[in-house]
């Protein structure tokens, strides 16, 4: 299905910023909210997962369904894995696309990934200690 | 012990009036903050000691060792990045640009994935602003545009405008119309006396209707903007033109969406023409607690609130050229050292790739996603927590942040003065 | 005379060369020029093989030949007033700055910037332009005030931003907000644009192709026949956001 | 311990009323004293114009709307710069100068101490922190009260000591040297989008007009004995037939001190214009030096214009508003809560304007027509009329008949129908111009007992030597030489050191800021007061116990502390 990805803060997202590492922030940053008729038509139900692709990459995420949204729009909160699909052209502003990102989203059955092993993925080493 | 009138270094808000109960080194109860303040003070959990990465993982090192690896990193470099800052503290800045001077290194901070692009519309434009406590005291109008009080400044509301008493708004709930704009309905929209949902990228042309509107051109708007019916449009205007003192915010949904500053610039010329009407001002919601104040230092050092490039050994500055996303997803740096901030987790995937290519130092109190890409990693002081130093609320207020508890680290302006005296031979800034 | 720069293999090929020393102008007193990469000043031979062939009097009889990987040079051709450079591949940022004379044609792709606050002379572009093509620098209030730029293929967005005067002509299509803030002079797109002319206060943009998201702030006043294409075209007067003295002439759709 | 000795200088210092004698001046450990051992390091002078260090009373160079200037104007950010060299960092900028640049360029001019002109109270760690990193020079600053909720306040209920109790507090709290009003009553209308038009215009809910808030203010502050007077930016600034506003206010003012001033009035070219709109702008001079010459309670400076491109920049919110619907260019405003505003546009200055022509030509009017160059000082309200780095050829202007009528033949042809300065023979000397750009400022600030602004034993070692043999430099022949002298001094010493040779920066700077500190009865201190205190908690953004600026921003701090009340 395709959608428009949009991205932002969020209150839980917040709390745990200085806490990449943990369960806790792997949790909210990796939900992806949709609209519920969307979760019909892709045939999911809530914490079900669904893999977002982008030309410039692709994340698995837990899907949930938020109200706000319209049909064809999909939210996460900013972070790693928003940033694992979102493009690094900045139009000569700076500023990439963190709005209005073209994804596709289709349902899977892969893990949702730790921020660690998405660094790990780009040639970084986690650290575990917490 | 209580420790009263604490200043929150969370976020751009910087609300001074908590109250924190400390026992030793830690924090262990916090009044009146958010749960954003809480997480702060209660859940601060740090990096121990200086670490290395090895082939297989990673050694705690001794900060001499740590500081001096760092400045031949910085030596070698034909292009050095230095990137963060808005987590820090006014000094901690100051040594930051020092040192890129010094470097012939580009300088970045966090506004480049948040208001860089508010300051490049500033920059096209001006910025008709003021500080919070007029907006407090006089508005009667308050639009929030593209962003989310409710998750981001969960205090903004209450502190400065739907809820908040002021001197000439008595009744803050009744006196007050609030506006909501944004693509989708979420927690602050709920609270909105009108709420305008614009298609996803439609902002320019709603703001581009908005001003013909108000100019007197109505008849050349179409019957539908991005999704907003005419009608709407008309009566936001008139909400607008009719307001004693008009307030917009905005946020992330007019930088980070197409059309990036040219939307933000479009919203400070509504509010130039509104000012024609009535009294209107736009202030953007700044994210980090002193993001700021990394935007203010820039400037009276550089000429330049941003992305300043010193290879040339004067300041130059271009974004979209010499801005932190650019300089990686172009593998343009060959060194990094990141301050204060965690790319790794907020720049796009090809962008923080390149920081593990390349040898990369982080000098912050937390390990975050930046810590795994990596070579050195420093631990220091959180500012606001234990170590005191200035920062810039969003409406441009320097607010001095407290030391509250000694947890026994360096402050990173310490660190970063180490850091240049061995570059610049110890002869000092 | 003709000077040809070859570029050399380098240790780091992704760290930018700034090289404005490449003027025509510049290679009358030989080629004993500085460049930089990085933080690093270079002489121009540590970066380019180069050939000198014939001698010329006067700078305006001096062509500039780059070759091989050139897309990371920015700034060459700034302030260049007579003479032609060629550029046998890609161009890195910022070619052609305040250029006031002379010819620049580049046979590969331009990154952003291309001529930049340019004030006469001549850009000829035969592969794609990036962002920010023909345009001004930050803050300032006149982009491009004469000359030409053309461009073969498509440029990225903000093409002709501010533009004030000369000539501005994209043969392919162009990003998004084409002729923003454009007060003055000539934009012709012969493709499609997204959201052009936002803002404009003054000069004339006229599109062949297809216009994406047409502004609500423009008002169409007229029909006329465009007298060099003979295409039939709607005339519109804007952005009435503002003023709105410019004028956007955008091709009637047809039958195909 | 460290000397230095300046020989065979040619001296000229006003306050001591020395006028070009050749003599050698004994520095010890930063002061002027009677004489120094053998051991000194020696300056030869070599007859050179020697002044005191020269001190600006009127300068915009450090604190928010500064800085937002330089945030908002990277185009100006591409000239003036210049690469880190030996001591000298990174520099940008022309019209607004990042710190250093400011910094460096008024030391190569022999500039020592510099007064910001406006500084709101509730941002004031701000202009405290940019003063840090200006370091050549000694920074004072000029606290603004035009809008302050609580003097408006005790304006109304005619309480001069609670006006100074008020006053005397935000001083202590914000480190400010003096009182400023900035179109008072005025900034607070702006809050409303409105502006004041007469001095007895009310302003709203606080019914009280800007008449009596200066005349409130001005007793006040003798009450608090400040070094300084009152610091006024008229109301109706750049109106055309505003000079009647002028006089006005001017007429409020009592012959309150004897050591200075009563009344600071800033930029009053700004202020001097006849007519009633921008089409028969003329020039009202004459009139307001025939006040001022009548008038030893008011010391003006001249809010001198250049043709250039700058920025101009006030708290006056409603002034720039006006100017931003004139020029259409970026519009910056930024209103602080309970206290001012503030406003910034970039403006052109052109000799094709008729109205430019004639702000140029009143600037000079009001210096020439002004009997005691004492009363009035030189200044561009920089970066306002023109950056501060045109100084030296307004100096060149005022000493020389020629240069100003060969600068008039190129402007607009009105100039001389509205203005009268072709008719002005008046050449300023060598005297003249050290009192305009030191010695005046020196009293008019109440500084010369802090030894600022003169060379006798006992003071500051702040000397400015210019490349300028006043025995064989005719001024009004030669002023291009006079220009170039006072660009750039041989040497530019501060406390004893020398900073700057031939314009090139040679030390780290290490700047002091004078503040002042009231002492006020406790009965009358309005941090015992609970309304104020209540007031304070519900209406600033801020806790009051997080407002004052900690010392820690001050490094080396000079508090004047006054007895007032007495």
């Amino acid at each position: 299905m395709k959608c428009i990805l949009n991205t932002g803060r969020s209150v839980p997202q917040g709390v745990s910023v200085e806490h990449k590492g943990s369960e806790e922030y792997r949790t909210v940053a990796s939900v992806c909210f949709l609209n519920s008729v969307d979760m019909m038509v892709l045939g999911i139900e809530t914490e079900a997962r669904v893999r977002i692709a982008s030309p410039s990459g692709h994340v698995v995420l837990t899907a949930r369904s938020a109200d706000g949204l319209k049909q064809g729009e999909i939210f996460v909160t900013i972070g790693p894995y928003a940033n694992h699909i979102i493009s690094s052209e900045t139009h000569g502003t700076g500023m990439p696309d963190f709005k209005s990102q073209c994804v596709n989203v289709e349902v899977t059955e892969e893990p949702v990934r730790s921020v660690g092993e998405l660094m790990e993925e780009i040639g970084g080493l986690r650290y575990d200690r917490q | 012990m209580i420790v009263n009138d604490v200043v929150c270094p969370f976020c751009g808000c910087l609300c001074d009036d908590l109250e924190l109960e400390v026992k030793g080194d830690r924090v262990v109860r916090v009044q009146n903050g958010c749960s954003l303040a809480e997480a702060t003070f209660m859940n601060d959990t740090r990096l121990p000691a200086p670490i290395r990465r090895t082939t297989t993982g990673w050694k705690e090192i001794p900060y001499d060792e740590a500081i001096k690896e760092t400045a031949d990193i910085l030596k070698d470099a034909d292009r050095p990045l230095l990137y963060g800052w808005s987590s820090t503290h006014g000094e901690a800045q100051s040594v930051g640009v020092h040192i890129a001077e010094l470097m012939g290194a580009v300088i970045d901070n966090t506004s480049t994935v948040c208001h860089g692009p508010s300051i490049l519309a500033i920059q096209e434009v001006g910025h008709p602003g003021c500080t919070l406590g007029q907006v407090k005291n006089r508005a009667d109008v308050v639009i929030y545009w593209g962003c989310n009080p409710v998750e981001a400044h969960p205090r903004h509301m209450s502190r400065y405008t739907t809820y908040a008493t002021g001197f000439f708004v008595p009744d803050a709930q009744r006196d007050r119309t609030v506006i909501v704009v944004d693509t989708r309905r979420n927690n602050s929209s709920d609270i909105a006396d009108e709420f305008v949902q614009i298609e996803p990228g439609g902002d320019y042309a709603v703001l581009s209707a908005l001003r013909a509107i108000v100019r007197g051109k109505d008849s050349v708007i179409p019957k539908k903007v991005a999704g907003i019916e005419k009608e709407q449009l008309i009566r936001v205007a008139e909400i607008c033109t009719k307001a004693k003192f008009g307030a917009i915010f905005f946020g992330l949904g007019l930088t980070m969406s197409r059309g990036k500053y040219k939307n933000v610039r479009n919203a400070i010329e509504l509010t130039d023409e509104l000012n024609r009407h009535t009294k209107f001002v736009i202030s953007p919601m700044r994210g980090h607690g002193n993001v700021y104040g990394s935007n203010e230092v820039f400037t009276w050092m550089t000429g330049y609130p941003f992305a300043v490039d010193f290879a040339r050994g004067i300041a130059f500055y271009n974004p979209g050229e010499t801005t932190a996303v650019d300089i990686l997803r172009r593998g343009e740096c060959d060194a990094a050292l990141i301050v204060a901030s965690d790319p790794g987790a907020n720049f796009p995937r090809i962008a923080a790739a390149h920081l593990a290519k390349i040898p990369t130092v982080v000098i912050d109190p937390h390990v975050n996603a930046t810590t795994s890409l990596s070579r050195i990693h420093i631990p220091c002081t959180a500012a606001g927590i234990d170590a005191a130093g200035t920062a810039y609320r969003m409406d441009g207020v320097p607010i001095r942040l407290k030391k509250v508890i000694e947890r026994g680290y360096p402050d990173d302006a310490e660190i970063l003065k180490k850091i240049y005296d061995r570059l610049n031979g110890s002869k000092g800034p | 005379m003709k000077v040809i720069l070859e570029s050399k293999v380098r240790k780091k090929p992704t760290i930018p060369i700034e090289a404005e020393a490449i003027i025509p102008r510049n290679f009358l007193k030989g080629t004993d020029l500085v460049v930089y990469e990085g933080n690093k000043e270079r002489t121009l031979s540590e970066l380019f093989w180069i050939f000198v062939e014939g001698t010329a009097v006067s700078p305006e009889n001096i062509e500039v030949v780059l070759k091989g990987d050139t897309s990371r040079i920015k700034r060459v051709g700034e302030y260049m007033d007579t003479g032609s450079i060629l550029i046998s591949g890609d161009i890195g940022m910022h070619c052609g700055n305040f250029m006031s004379g002379g010819t620049i044609e580049i046979l590969g792709n331009a990154d952003a910037w291309l001529g930049r606050e340019m004030r006469g002379g001549t850009i000829l572009c035969r592969g794609n332009a990036g962002h920010y093509c023909a345009t001004g620098y930050r803050g300032e209030k006149k982009g491009m005030l004469g000359g030409k730029v053309e461009v073969f293929g498509n440029t990225g967005d903000f093409c002709a931003e501010y533009l004030a005067g000369g000539e501005v002509h994209v043969h392919g299509s162009t990003g998004d907000f084409p002729g923003i803030e454009m007060r003055g002079g000539q934009l012709t797109i012969e493709g499609d644009a997204t959201r052009p002319c936002a803002n404009m206060k003054g000069g004339t943009c006229v599109i062949l192709g297809k216009v994406h998201e047409m502004l609500p702030t423009f008002e169409r006043i007229d029909r006329i026949v465009l007298p060099e294409t003979k295409i039939t075209a709607d005339v519109y007067k804007g952005d009435v956001a503002n003023r709105g003295k410019g004028s956007l002439m955008v091709k009637c759709p047809g039958p195909a | 311990m460290t000397e230095l000795l300046v020989r065979n200088a040619c001296v000229i210092d006003p306050i001591r009323g020395i006028n070009g004698e050749i003599m050698d001046i004994a520095i010890r450990d930063g002061r002027i004293v009677e004489s120094v051992s053998d051991r000194a390091e020696m300056i030869d002078a070599r007859r050179c114009l020697t002044l005191p260090g020269g001190i600006d009373s009127h300068t915009h160079v450090c604190g928010t709307k500064v800085n937002f200037g330089r945030y908002m104007s990277p185009e100006d950010m591409r000239a003036g710069r210049t690469r880190r060299r030996g001591r000298m960092h990174v520099t940008s900028g022309y019209y607004v100068p990042t710190t250093f640049g400011n910094s460096y360029r008024y030391s190569a001019m022999g500039y020592t101490t510099l007064l910001e002109g406006a500084m709101a109270p509730l941002e004031a760690r701000h202009t405290h922190e940019e003063f840090t990193a200006t370091p050549h020079q000694d920074m004072l600053a000029n606290t603004l009260f035009d809008g302050n909720w609580a003097v408006m306040d005790a304006v109304r209920e005619k309480n001069i000591q609670k006006t100074a109790a008020i006053v005397g507090w935000t001083l202590n709290a914000v480190k400010g040297y003096a009182i400023k009003l900035t179109n008072p009553g005025g900034t607070e209308a702006w809050g409303w989008g409105e502006d004041l038009t007469s001095i007895h215009e009310p302003v709203r809910h606080f019914e009280v007009t800007p008449a009596e808030i200066i005349s409130t203010m001005i007793r006040a502050n003798e009450l608090l004995r400040l070094p300084h007077s009152v610091h006024l930016h008229c109301n109706n600034l750049g109106k055309p037939g505003n000079y009647q506003t002028t006089l006005a206010t001017f007429d409020l003012v009592p012959d309150l001190n004897p050591d200075r001033q009563t009344l600071y009035a800033t930029h009053v070219q700004f202020h001097a214009y006849g007519g009633g709109t921008w089409r028969n702008i003329c020039s009202k001079a004459e009139e307001i030096t025939r006040s001022i010459n009548n008038k030893p309670q008011i010391v003006m400076d001249m809010g001198q214009i250049m043709f250039c491109r700058t920025m101009t920049m006030t708290a006056d919110g409603p002034m720039e508003f006006n100017l931003h619907c004139l020029h259409h260019n970026k519009w910056s405003n930024h209103d602080v809560e309970l206290e001012t505003g503030s406003g910034i546009i970039p403006v052109t200055y052109s000799k094709k304007s008729a109205v430019n022509c004639i702000m140029w030509a009143i600037g000079l009017e009001l210096a020439l027509l002004t009997k005691s160059p004492w009363q009035c000082l030189l200044e561009t309200d920089n970066p306002n009329g023109a950056p501060f780095v045109k100084y030296p050829e307004v100096i060149g202007l005022l000493m020389s008949k020629r240069y100003r009528d060969e600068e008039c033949a190129t402007l607009h042809a009105d100039t001389e129908k509205r203005t009268s300065l072709h008719a002005l023979e008046r050449e300023m000397d060598w005297f003249d111009i050290a009192v305009m750009t030191r010695a005046g400022q020196a009293k008019a600030l109440g500084i010369i007992n802090q030894g600022k602004g003169h060379l006798g034993i006992g003071a500051e070692a702040d000397i400015a030597i210019y490349p300028i043999r006043t025995d064989s430099l005719d001024p009004a022949r030669e002023y291009r030489k006079v220009v170039e002298g006072f660009q750039k001094t041989r040497y530019t010493i501060k406390r004893g050191r020398v900073v700057s040779r031939d314009g090139e920066i040679i030390v780290d700077g290490a700047n002091a800021t004078f503040w002042t500190n009231a002492r006020i009865p406790e009965d009358l201190r309005v941090d015992n007061d609970p309304e104020f205190i209540r007031r304070f908690q519900e209406f600033y953004t801020v806790r009051m116990s997080n407002y004052p600026v900690q010392e820690v921003y001050l490094p080396r701090g000079r508090c004047v502390e006054t007895e007032s009340f007495t």
